[in-house]
C-alpha cells in the first residue's frame, strides 16, 4: 500500500519535463522493461540549477522521480550525489515492500546526468 | 469494473446463504435432524448447479474456488505412480491455476504441450490436433480468457478430444454467468467454476466430473464429496454458490445484452478520442463484458493507479499477478509489441454497470492517458 | 450438544464479516483501493490469529479447512521425488484428514508408523521415540483428540521430534478455543486449525508454519498465501476466522471453567443413574468440553436418533464417519470391548450450554438407554 | 435421511420381546458387527399367530425388525416366506441409499425362526 504523501506525488508530479538545452541527460531502462526513467540537469558554479523529468513507469518510478528532482534541485552536485535512495523512500512516506528496488532508478538517472555533464565538460 | 477479479455477493444470494450460519449449522455428515437440514442443503444446491450447466447432481463436486477445481482435473487425471510418463494439451493462455499445475506435473515426470494462440488470442485447432501423442491422457483449454474475454472453440477441442480417446477439462470460471455453458454442448468431461466471478461468495467453486471420468482426489480425509473433496462441507458457501449459478443463468439473457451494449460503447468512444490504442482479443469471439486495452507510452500500474483516485477500478494484466513486474503472459503470447503491452488495461463489466458509468469512464481514462503521456513522452513537454 | 462436529458462527463473528460479502469485496491482490481494503483485512486477520497461538502474521497460511491444513503439513514435508522413501510417524488416532492422507503418502512409496495409544487414548512416548529411524522426517500427532477428547503431550513429543531433528506437526482443530493453545509453549513446527469449531464460519482454516520449515504446496495456482494455498482469498472467510480465533482466547479462561463444570456434572450424572457404562478416554487429561460414553447393549445411531427426537444433538463415533457402519478406529484403538463399542455416543459441549440442559440431556439419557435395552436385551423383558 | 414412517417405527417399535416357549427362534448377527436381531416365532395351524423380536442395532435394524414381525404376524408360514426386502422397504416408505444392506437381516432371521420351528417339528 501507497503513502499517502507517494500518492500525493505520483498524483501531481513536479518538474515534469524536458530541459531542452540541458547540461546533462541520463536515462536508465527501457520500454521492453516497462520503465524508463530520463534526467535532466542544469548547472550553474557546480550547482543543480534546473533538474526535470520523463518517467515511463510504474507509480513508484514517476513518484520517486519527483522527489530526485526535488530533492537535487538547489543541491551541489556534491550534495545531490549524497543522496540516498532511503532519502527518497523516506522523502515519499515509506514504499510498499518488495517496491524498493524501482526506487533506485531515479537516483540512477540522476547519477547518470550528472556524470553526462562532467563528461561534456571535460 | 474490475468483475473478473471478483464480484460482491448479490443481496439475493446473501439471504440465502445467511440462515445456514446461525440457526441452520449442522454439519451434512451428522446424523442428527440439525445435520439432516445441511445435508438437504447440500443436495439441493447440488442440483441447482448441475441444472445451471445440463449436468446430474452426481456429477457435481464442491471444492474451496477455481484454483482447487482446476486442480483437482490435472492432478487427479494424471497418474501419481513413480515413472509413469503420461501428457498433457493445453493452451499458452491459462489462468495461472492450470499452469503453474502443469509445470507441478511436469515436475513430476509429465509432459505438457503449451499450444499457441493467434494475433487474436484464439488456440489453433490444428496445433491442438498435432500435439495428440500415444501418451496424451488429457486436453485442458479454458472456456474464456481471464484477462482478453477471448471464447474458445470448446467444441471443436471436444471433437478432437473424443477421437483420440482423451479427457477434455475446461476452466470455464470466466465464462459461467456471461455466455450459456452446457457441459453437453461443449462436450467436456470437466468444467471448472468459481462462486465469487458471479456475485456469489469467496472460498467455494466447483467442478463437474463427468459420469465414468475416474479421478484421484488432491486432499485426504473423511468421505465428503465422494471422497473427492473431503473437509466438512461449506454449507453456507455451497448455499450462495447455488443461488448465484441460479441467478445468472436466470438473468444471462437480459444482462449479457446490457453489458455487451455498454462495452461496445465503450469500445466506440475510447477508438473514437485515444490514440495510439490497441483493442487485446477477438472482436466478436469474446465476453460480452470484456474489453481490454492497452496505451502506448503509458504503463499499467500508473493509469491503474489515476482511475483508483477517479473511483474506477480495474485491473492491469491479471489481478492475480499484479504484484509482480512482469508483463502479462496472455499479452506476450498474442505478441502485443513492446511499447503497448506494458499500458494495457482490462475493463471488465457487471450487471450493475450503467451507461453513465461508461461516459464517465470514457472521460477519465481520456484525461488520465493524456496525463500519463505527457509525464512519459518526450516528445510531449 | 454437538460442538466438536461443528458449531453456529457467533453473532459477533457474523457482524465482522458481513462488510466483507458486499461493500469491502475487493480482491487482496487488485492494485486498486477496493483491493486494497481487502488486503488489510488480510492482513490484520492474520496477525489476528498469529497472536493468538504465540505465532507471527508471516507464520499464518489461510487454508479451506482443517483437513487441507492437513494436508499441505503432510503432504508438503514429504518429498515427490520418485524413488524417495521417507518416513513419517503419527498415531492410530489421528482424524481421517491425517491418516488418509498418511495412506496416500504409503501409496506414493514412503513410510508410516502409527504409534498406537493406551487404554486412555494416550500416545506412548515410548513408541514414538523408537520410532524413530534415519529417513524420519516428520512427526504428526494431534493436540486434542475429537472423538474421546483426549490431550497429546506434544510438548514431550517436540522433545523427541528435536533431538531427532524432525519437523512436528499437531492437528489442533479440536484443542483451539478450549484449551491454551501456543506453538512455541508446544514446540510445534506446525499446527493445523478450522474456524468452524470454534463459532466461526465454514470453510476456511488455518496452517501454522515455523518460520524456515519448508513445505511445497499441494495445489497450484496464483501466488496467494505465499505460494503454499493459491486461490483468491476467501476474505469474508479470513475476517470470520481471525475473528473467531480472538473471541475465543478472549473468553477461553471463563468458557472452559463453564464448560468443564457441566461436563463434570453430567459425567457424575450419568454415572449415577445408568448402569454398564464407561467414559472413553483419559479422566482429566482431556478436552473440558468432552464427554464420551459407551452404553453396553445400545446401539450408537438407535441412541442418537432417539435423543435426536428429543432435540438433543450428539454424535456417534465421529461425524465425518457416521455414513459407515463401522465401529469407530479410535474406541478400537483404545480396546474398547465389542458389548461397548457400537454403543458410544460423544456429548462435545459449547459455550452457551446450561446445567438445565444437562439435566434435561441425563433425563433423557437414562429413558432412551432404558428403552433400547428393552428393545434389545433378551434379559429385559 | 429416514421416512417419516421408519422413524414412527422406530420410535414405538411393536412386538418387542421375547416369546418363552417360541416355537422357532432365529438369530442373525453378532455384537462385534454391532446387530444382532432374534425372532421368537409361535406357529398354530401353519399360521404365525405370534411374532416378537429383540434387536440390537441401528435406526434400520429396529425399524425393519418391528416392521416383519407386523408384516408376518397372522399369516401362514407360506405367506410369511413370501415376504420380500422391498415389501419391507416400501411398508417402511423407503430407506434411505446405502442401509437397504441391513433391511435385509430382520427377513433373515425370521427365515431362520421358521426353519428352527420346521426343524423341530420334523
Ligand atoms: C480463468 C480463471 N481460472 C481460475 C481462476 C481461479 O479462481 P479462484 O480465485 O476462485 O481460485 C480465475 C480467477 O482468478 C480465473 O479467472
Ligand atoms: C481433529 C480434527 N482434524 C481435522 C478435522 C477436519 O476439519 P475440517 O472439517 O474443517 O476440514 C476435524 C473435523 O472434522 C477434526 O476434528
Amino acid at each position: 500500500m501507497y503513502s499517502r504523501k507517494t500518492i500525493e506525488e505520483f498524483t501531481n508530479p513536479k518538474n515534469v519535463g524536458v530541459i531542452e538545452d540541458a547540461d546533462g541527460v541520463g536515462e536508465v531502462g527501457s520500454t521492453v522493461d516497462g520503465d524508463v526513467i530520463t534526467m535532466y540537469v542544469k548547472v550553474k558554479d557546480d550547482v543543480l540549477t534546473d533538474v526535470k523529468f520523463k518517467t515511463f513507469g510504474c507509480v513508484v518510478a514517476i513518484s520517486t522521480s519527483t522527489m530526485v528532482t526535488q530533492l537535487a534541485k538547489g543541491k551541489t552536485i556534491e550534495e545531490a550525489l549524497a543522496i540516498s535512495n532511503e532519502d527518497v523512500q523516506e522523502a515519499l512516506g515509506g514504499l510498499p515492500e518488495g517496491k524498493g528496488r524501482c526506487s533506485g532508478f531515479a537516483l540512477d538517472a540522476l547519477h547518470k546526468a550528472i556524470e553526462d555533464y562532467r563528461n561534456k565538460k571535460a | 469494473m474490475d468483475h473478473s477479479a471478483t464480484t460482491p455477493v448479490d443481496p439475493l444470494v446473501m439471504d440465502a446463504m445467511l440462515p445456514y450460519f446461525t440457526e441452520r449449522f449442522g454439519n451434512a455428515s451428522s446424523l442428527h435432524s440439525f445435520g439432516q437440514e445441511a445435508a438437504e442443503a447440500l443436495s439441493d444446491s447440488r442440483s441447482m448447479v448441475a441444472e445451471s450447466i445440463g449436468a446430474r447432481e452426481e456429477e457435481i463436486i464442491f471444492t474451496s474456488g477455481g484454483t482447487e477445481s482446476d486442480n483437482i482435473a490435472l492432478q487427479g487425471v494424471l497418474s501419481r505412480e513413480a515413472g509413469k510418463r503420461q501428457h498433457i494439451i493445453t493452451s499458452v493462455i491459462e489462468h495461472p491455476a492450470v499452469l503453474n499445475t502443469c509445470s507441478f506435473l511436469e515436475g513430476m515426470g509429465h509432459e505438457v504441450t503449451y499450444v499457441p494462440v493467434d494475433s487474436e488470442g484464439i488456440v489453433d485447432l490444428g496445433e491442438v490436433e498435432r500435439a495428440v501423442r500415444d501418451n496424451t491422457v488429457l486436453i485442458s483449454i479454458m472456456h474464456a480468457n481471464n484477462e482478453i474475454g477471448t471464447i474458445q472453440p470448446v467444441k471443436e477441442i471436444a471433437g478432437i478430444a473424443k477421437e483420440n480417446d482423451l479427457y477434455l477439462h475446461t476452466d470455464a470460471v470466466q465464462s459461467v454467468g456471461k455466455i450459456p455453458v452446457d457441459v453437453n454442448e461443449l462436450g467436456v468431461d470437466m468444467l471448472s467454476m468459481s462462486s465469487h466471478k458471479i456475485h456469489g461468495p469467496k472460498g467455494i467453486g466447483a467442478l463437474y466430473v463427468r459420469e465414468g471420468t475416474t479421478l484421484d482426489p488432491v486432499i485426504f480425509g473423511g468421505g465428503h464429496e465422494r471422497g473427492l473433496r473431503p473437509g466438512t462441507e461449506n454449507i453456507p458457501g455451497i448455499v450462495g454458490l447455488a443461488k448465484a449459478v441460479s441467478l445468472a443463468s436466470e438473468r444471462l439473457g437480459t444482462d449479457s445484452v446490457h453489458m455487451k451494449n455498454l462495452r461496445d460503447s465503450l469500445t466506440k468512444s475510447v477508438f473514437g478520442t485515444i490514440s495510439d490504442v490497441r483493442l487485446n482479443g477477438h472482436s466478436t469471439q469474446r465476453l460480452p463484458n470484456n474489453a481490454n486495452f492497452s496505451f502506448r507510452d503509458v504503463e499499467g500500474e500508473s493509469l491503474l493507479m489515476m482511475l483508483d483516485m477517479a473511483g474506477i477500478a480495474v485491473s492491469t494484466g491479471s489481478a492475480c499477478s499484479s504484484r509482480s513486474l512482469h508483463s502479462s503472459h496472455v499479452l506476450t503470447s498474442i505478441g502485443l509489441e513492446p511499447d503497448y503491452i506494458h499500458g494495457s488495461v482490462r475493463i471488465s463489466l457487471g450487471r450493475e454497470n450503467t451507461m453513465d458509468e461508461i461516459d464517465h469512464l470514457t472521460g477519465v481514462l481520456q484525461e488520465t492517458v493524456a496525463k500519463l503521456r505527457q509525464i512519459s513522452s518526450p516528445g510531449q513537454c
